[in-house]
């Protein structure tokens, strides 16, 4: 019986394999298993200091390493109620920023355009396409150039902590990288250009769509979450109530729901949640690559990260430009350790991530919990595979894997997250 | 045609891979040098049957892991373990204190059969034998250069082998200890140019216990300035557990 | 003073000069003569040394090493080099053709006393690849035969495919203006020669230890053994020499890693008289 | 010599003045101690500072430092320029100006290093007066006092600075940009009186006779290995030392392997690594041996050379040493036989 299989999925981080049971041209069943193992996070953190929350949960992904400091962070204040300075609040969203440019330029270039253009591949667009590699490299540069700026190094910021920041970066230097944002705004419009050119198939997701989102700004660092077909609005602190997640046979991740359904989070529900707030080149970025802020189709989710770079450009400046102005200061405010619990979200690249953590007298922690994006979206995307895969089984075996991995790489998914 | 690399990942957050992505101004030098033949994280195709170099990061978590290590170490003339997990065991191998299958059971319920074939999580050296490490969580892009170009050029590994605190003076840090937090340069590989601390957070010892450290006197110093035993070994064993450190 | 005989130095003396490997010929297994032409001409024709100094011979990309001049002052315009293969630098070299160009800066360091010796007996004892230098010493007394008196050289390597310059000493075992016993620690059926440590050859040689003077070189455990027996046969402290190996960065006294008790082995030694040594802490 | 009066209230405009022409370093303020900086505005400068974390030796010999370019086809050197602007180093202390005359006997005497001296032929010194600290023990050695090795010393007294003036440029500087006035008998009656009064605030008198001959004498002394056992090998001591020097020497490779760099850097004589040779010899393998060659080389190794001692009582290793191993203890142990 034919059973096809794509073992460990390139361009994508993690290990996944996907498996398709088809017969007589027909899509009896798929799915997508996550073979990344498990490192049990949520129980490694127990018995280790508040403090350590941050930096050990910071290693469940070297992506995006810098989301799950800062929602450990967020998550360690709600626990011991500490509140920041407005001048940390600016840094941290830097710092998320710095990580959606890594991020974004990494996935974007390196792990989805090669689909797009029949390659294995990015390598071999260093010889044919010298100018794209090149521009892929200096955006992804500035994101950890960003990143290193305000959290002291590309992968796993050092300076982020409970309560603010241990160091500041240089005025000048920030001056001077405000300068540099706006010089390669130019590339990060040529990349909306880039993957405009790319035709992706029509199609449409059956799930619901999540994400962060606050009246005064396009919502990444902080905000309540919205359900935009549910039509409701939420706050983090209850994601316990309206997550549920479930364990699988297949696979390592576990799978998310809401309301009974299936959801998606994202880049694209991002932009559904949020599209009033975006900088105006963005949303001129938008509509110029014919994308409708109210998209449905899981590969547009591709475009809304590259319209998320041009909004990125201009929001940075402009945080950086608040920060050279408004002074206070973002040294940690003091902490005074009790029991407590409480939970914080930011939105990660990939969707909105959850943290949670209960300690004690001591500070010692006694419970801790992490959704992670990925792990939220692959029931929608075992459903999306489901709804999709009977359009293209009719594809050469290679093409029709292809189109597959090319529905998943849509997702941007990081497994070690999902499984963390 | 340069040398054939494969960079392989194991339980890990492929931080350290991140990082090899990050040494944007060279990328393209570094892969006019070598054959990269495969890389999952960047590249469709299959694991080749032979190849010269092999880059492993991550902790050793599945018996399947145990079985390709062991063919790498038969295929590779050069095996490199990058970053902690593959170093020390790291993060992932925290989970190997204290009871597995509890820790199994605290993140995905009883009586679920998820994580096949698992095994204690332990670092990639204390299952075979490599030629070349670079330490670090993650690891420093320019401290993977210098390895690699040492790699190419057929010369030893000459990983530093003192604590940090020499690195921290010269980059003038008051010392935590001055400031009556525990800081672990005193314990800690050095080689990162003592970087967290420059940045007023205290080594953590993520490049594992200096193989020239003076555990006795360490154990002194941290009680000298109020920090017990169990303490400073709790904080060490954060990256360290799969050595045994006694203080 | 020799830095100012050596004009090239005064500049910078960490730079080393591109240096044309002329010969290359296998001594054993792990060891290789290397003989160098220095490749600007005014450097070359002012590059003086004596014997017992070093060069540091530097492989950019790979490092430097001291590594003693093997031949004699008196030959012009060539330098020869003894290396066993130990490490990084050493096994860069030895990768090395006829016609690759490394790098020397030199001479460095203090030789042996050669005026001094003139007009005396001259005992000389190697061990293993401690014949590097004395081979520049040997070839010197060889070349000025007539300033010396009665000269011995005692030599012992490990087994018969360690001993060092066998073709050359082979041919000296037939003169009769030179002494010269080898032993090897562990003989095979070709080895006609002695058998045992270099310290047993003591009881095969005469010394007039009033007019003799002495120099020996070799690995650390060496020295005592060998020293004991000249002091038995009366020697004095003074007219002994030795030559150390440390670990050295620069060359000229400033790496600090050569420290031998309160001296610098580069810029004090590497010979130093027995009674210089005997009065440096930890050196024998 | 000669000496001029100058007012504090003038000090901004000498150091605007020299800002003009020079780069001037400093020390300024780091969390709570100093560090010899770059100064932008005369207030950045604390001249009331106790010690630097690093002595001033990082400017002339600096941590790390690019020694030669080259290019590894035909091994041939590219480049091997030292590359000192002019600078002013401002308010330094008599321990650490005396550090640099002992770092120059090392780098300026034979075998000139060609980059310590660029940079040190290029540095203006003004040098200004201390209070000792209870880590302080240069009274010692005889280094509390400077006589040379400085273009300008301000001694301070109170109100206005006693200026001691020591070479051409230093009075040329002075003159150009500052006001000051020439020393009356008030003048050197308080420059006396101050120097009695730093002379007595020492908190202690050390024994430092016969040292290098206890040093042999002491060599197999238990002392050692007590001081062994604590030392941590971790090379603060030598780093933050002004007169520590030793240092390894490194090859690099830019990523395409065609050219590189030869770099040198602080290395410590505490490392085990230091005396290891070829085919697994170390000839200082205990720390014991290692804590003990660092006092024997400074104490006696280098005394016998230059006829100095070299250390110049600053207190920074014993400040930065967690195990609080010191050349004081050192000294008392081996006048009295035994570690506290
Ligand atoms: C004055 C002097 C004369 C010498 N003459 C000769 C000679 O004629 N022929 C010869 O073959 N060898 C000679 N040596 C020894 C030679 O210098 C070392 O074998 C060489 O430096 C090892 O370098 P490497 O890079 O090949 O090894 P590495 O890879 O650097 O190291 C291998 C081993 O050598 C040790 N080592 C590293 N650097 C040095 C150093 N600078 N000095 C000593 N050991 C070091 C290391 O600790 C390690 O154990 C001499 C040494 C000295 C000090
Ligand atoms: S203990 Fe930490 S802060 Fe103190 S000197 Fe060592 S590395 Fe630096
Ligand atoms: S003496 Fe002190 S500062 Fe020096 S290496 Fe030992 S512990 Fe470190
Ligand atoms: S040994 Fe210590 S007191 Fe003496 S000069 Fe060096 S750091 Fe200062």
């Amino acid at each position: 019986m034919p059973l096809l299989t794509v073992e460990h999925v390139a361009r994508i981080e993690g290990h996944g394999t996907i498996t398709v049971d088809v017969h007589d041209g027909e899509v009896r069943d798929i799915s997508m298993d996550v073979v990344e193992p498990a490192r049990f996070f949520e129980s490694i953190v127990v018995g280790r200091r508040f403090d350590e929350a941050p930096l050990i949960t910071s290693r469940i992904c070297g992506i995006c390493s810098p989301n799950h400091a800062l929602t450990s962070i967020k998550a360690m204040e709600a626990a011991l109620g500490v509140d920041v300075s407005e001048r940390t609040r600016v840094m941290r969203k830097l710092l998320v920023y710095g990580s959606y440019l890594q991020n974004h330029a990494t996935h974007l270039y390196l792990f989805a355009a090669p689909d797009f253009v029949g390659l294995p591949s990015v390598f071999p667009l260093v010889e044919t396409h010298p100018e794209v590699v090149e521009r892929a490299l200096r955006i992804k540069k500035l994101g950890n150039d960003l990143t290193t700026l305000v959290g002291g190094r590309p992968v796993h910021p050092i300076t982020a902590v409970v309560g603010g920041f241990t160091s500041e970066p240089d005025p000048h230097v920030l001056e001077g990288f405000a300068e540099t944002l706006r010089e390669l705004a130019e590339d990060l419009t040529e990349t909306v250009g880039l993957f405009s050119t790319f035709e992706v198939p029509d199609f449409s997701t059956s799930g619901d769509m999540l994400a962060l989102s606050s009246e005064d700004d396009y919502a990444i660092y902080e905000g309540d979450v919205v359900a935009v077909d549910g039509g409701w609005r939420k706050p983090v602190s209850a994601y316990r109530d309206f997550i549920r997640e479930q364990v699988l046979t297949h696979s390592n991740a576990k799978h998310s729901m809401v309301d009974g359904r299936t959801f998606m989070v994202g880049a694209l529900p991002r932009v559904n949640a949020s599209s009033d707030s975006l900088t105006q080149q963005a949303k001129d970025a938008l509509r110029n690559a014919g994308v409708s802020a109210v998209s449905r189709n899981t590969f547009h989710n591709n475009m809304c990260q590259a319209v998320e770079l041009v909004d990125a450009a201009g929001r940075c400046a402009g945080y950086i430009d608040q920060l050279l102005e408004m002074g206070g200061s973002t040294a940690p405010v003091s902490v005074a350790v009790r029991a407590g619990e409480g939970a914080g979200a930011t939105e990660a690249p990939r969707g909105t991530l959850y943290h949670s953590y209960r300690v004690d007298d001591d500070g010692i922690i006694t419970a801790g919990d992490v959704i992670t994006p990925t792990a939220q979206n692959l029931a929608n995307l075992e459903a999306d595979m489901r709804v999709f895969a009977p359009t293209v089984v009719g594809l050469p075996r290679d093409e029709f894997l292809l189109s597959l991995e090319q529905l998943v790489r849509a997702y941007d998914p990081c497994l070690s997250c999902a499984v963390h | 045609m340069g040398a054939r690399v494969v960079v392989l990942g194991l339980a890990s957050d492929f931080g350290c891979q991140v990082q090899l992505t990050n040494i944007e101004d060279h990328l393209l030098d570094v892969l006019g040098l070598i054959d990269l033949s495969y890389w999952q994280l960047a590249s469709s195709g299959h694991m080749p049957d032979e190849y010269d170099v092999a880059l492993v990061e991550g902790a050793v978590t599945t018996d399947e892991h145990v079985e390709l290590l062991r063919k790498v170490r038969e295929t590779a003339a050069v095996v490199i373990a990058i970053g902690s997990c593959a170093v020390t065991g790291g993060i992932p191998a925290l989970a190997g204190t204290g009871d597995l299958e509890g820790r199994y059971e605290a993140v995905y319920g009883e009586g679920t059969d998820v994580a096949r074939g698992r095994t204690r999580p332990v670092a990639v050296t204390s299952v075979i034998e490599v030629d070349y490490i670079v330490p670090g969580c993650p690891i420093d892009t320019g401290e993977f250069l210098k390895v690699l170009s040492r790699v190419l050029g057929g010369l030893s590994d000459k990983p530093s082998e003192q604590p940090m605190c020499f690195a921290c003076k010269t980059r003038e840090n008051v010392c935590f200890f001055e400031k009556g937090e525990m800081c672990l340069g005193v314990v800690t590989r050095s080689g990162c140019h003592a970087r967290c601390i420059s940045l007023g957070r205290p080594c953590t010892g993520c490049r594992g216990i200096a193989p020239e450290a003076n555990l006795g006197a360490a154990r002194d110093v941290f009680e000298q300035h109020g920090f017990e035993t169990a303490r400073s070994l709790h904080a060490m064993n954060l990256y360290n557990t799969n050595e045994e450190v006694a203080l | 003073m020799t830095a100012s005989k050596n004009q090239h130095l005064a500049a910078n003396p960490y730079r080393p000069w591109p240096t044309r490997i002329t010969s290359i010929v296998d001594l054993t297994e792990n060891e290789k003569l290397f003989e160098l032409r220095i490749i600007d001409d005014e450097v070359r024709d002012t590059f003086r040394f004596d014997s017992g100094q070093f060069v540091e011979m530097s492989i950019f990309g790979v490092g430097e090493a001291p590594i003693s001049i093997s031949s004699a002052p008196s030959k012009r315009g060539f330098i020869e080099l003894c290396v066993r293969k130990a490490g990084d630098v050493t096994g860069a070299l030895h990768s090395k053709r006829c016609g690759d160009i490394i790098g020397i800066r030199g001479p460095f360091g203090r030789g042996f006393p050669i005026q001094e010796m003139k007009g005396h007996d001259v005992l000389l004892v190697a061990g293993g690849l401690g014949i590097a230098p004395l081979k520049s010493l040997i070839n010197q007394i060889h070349d000025e035969r007539h300033e010396f008196g009665k000269v011995t050289i005692l030599y012992g390597a490990r087994n018969p495919s360690e001993v060092l310059f066998r073709y050359q000493f082979d041919m000296w075992k037939h003169r009769d203006d030179f002494e010269l016993i080898l032993t090897v620690d562990e003989a095979d059926d070709s080895w006609a020669d002695e058998v045992g440590v270099v310290t047993k050859l003591f009881d095969k040689i005469e010394i007039d230890s009033a007019r003799t003077y002495s120099a020996i070189c070799g690995p650390p455990v060496m020295y005592r053994f060998v020293i004991d027996e000249m002091r038995k046969k009366g020697m004095d402290v003074d007219r002994i020499f030795v030559s150390f190996e440390r670990r050295m960065k620069c060359g000229i006294g400033k790496c600090g890693h050569c420290g031998v008790g309160h001296q610098y082995t580069c810029i004090d030694g590497p010979v130093f008289s027995y009674w210089e040594a005997m009065n440096l802490q930890e050196a024998i | 010599m000669f000496f001029r009066v100058m007012d504090q209230s003038r000090l901004p405009d000498l150091v605007r003045g020299l800002a003009e022409e020079f780069e001037v370093v400093g020390p300024v303020a780091k969390d709570d101690r100093y560090v010899f900086g770059r100064i932008e505005d005369p207030a950045d400068l604390e001249l009331h500072y106790d010690t630097t974390l690093l002595p001033p030796k990082k400017l002339f010999f600096p941590p790390e430092e690019r020694m030669m370019r080259f290019r590894v086809a035909d091994n041939e050197v590219v480049d091997d320029e030292v590359y000192a602007g002019p600078r002013v180093l401002f308010g330094v202390h008599p321990c650490d100006i005396n550090g640099l005359l002992l770092m120059d006997n090392v780098f300026m005497g034979d075998f000139e290093d060609p980059y310590y001296k660029a940079r040190r032929e290029n540095t203006v010194i003004v040098g200004v007066s201390c209070t000792p600290t209870d880590t302080c023990f240069c009274n010692a050695w005889g280094t509390d006092e400077v006589h040379w090795g400085f273009d300008i010393f301000l001694t301070d007294l109170g109100d206005r600075y006693f200026v001691s003036v020591r070479s051409v440029l230093g009075a040329e500087l002075l003159d150009r940009h500052v006001e000051t006035r020439e020393i009356g008998d008030a003048d050197t009656e308080a420059f006396q009186s101050a120097s009695r009064k730093f002379k007595g605030s020492f908190t202690e008198e050390l024994d430092t006779s016969q040292l290098p001959l206890l040093l042999d004498a002491k060599f197999d002394s238990p002392m050692w290995d007590e001081l062994g056992d604590r030392c941590l090998s971790c090379g603060a001591c030598s780093t933050v030392c002004p007169t520590c020097y030793c240092f390894d020497v490194v090859d690099r490779l830019e990523p395409d392997q065609k050219t590189g760099m030869r770099e040198r850097r602080w290395d410590s004589c505490q490392f085990v690594e230091f005396a290891a040779v070829a085919h697994g010899e170390n000839f200082r393998v205990s720390r014991a041996s290692r804590v003990k060659y660092r006092y024997y080389h400074k104490q006696w190794g280098y005394l016998s050379k230059f006829e100095r001692v070299l250390c110049v009582g600053c207190g920074r290793c014993e400040r930065a040493c967690l195990a609080k191993i010191s050349p004081r203890e050192v000294v008392k142990a081996l006048e009295t036989g035994g570690v506290q």
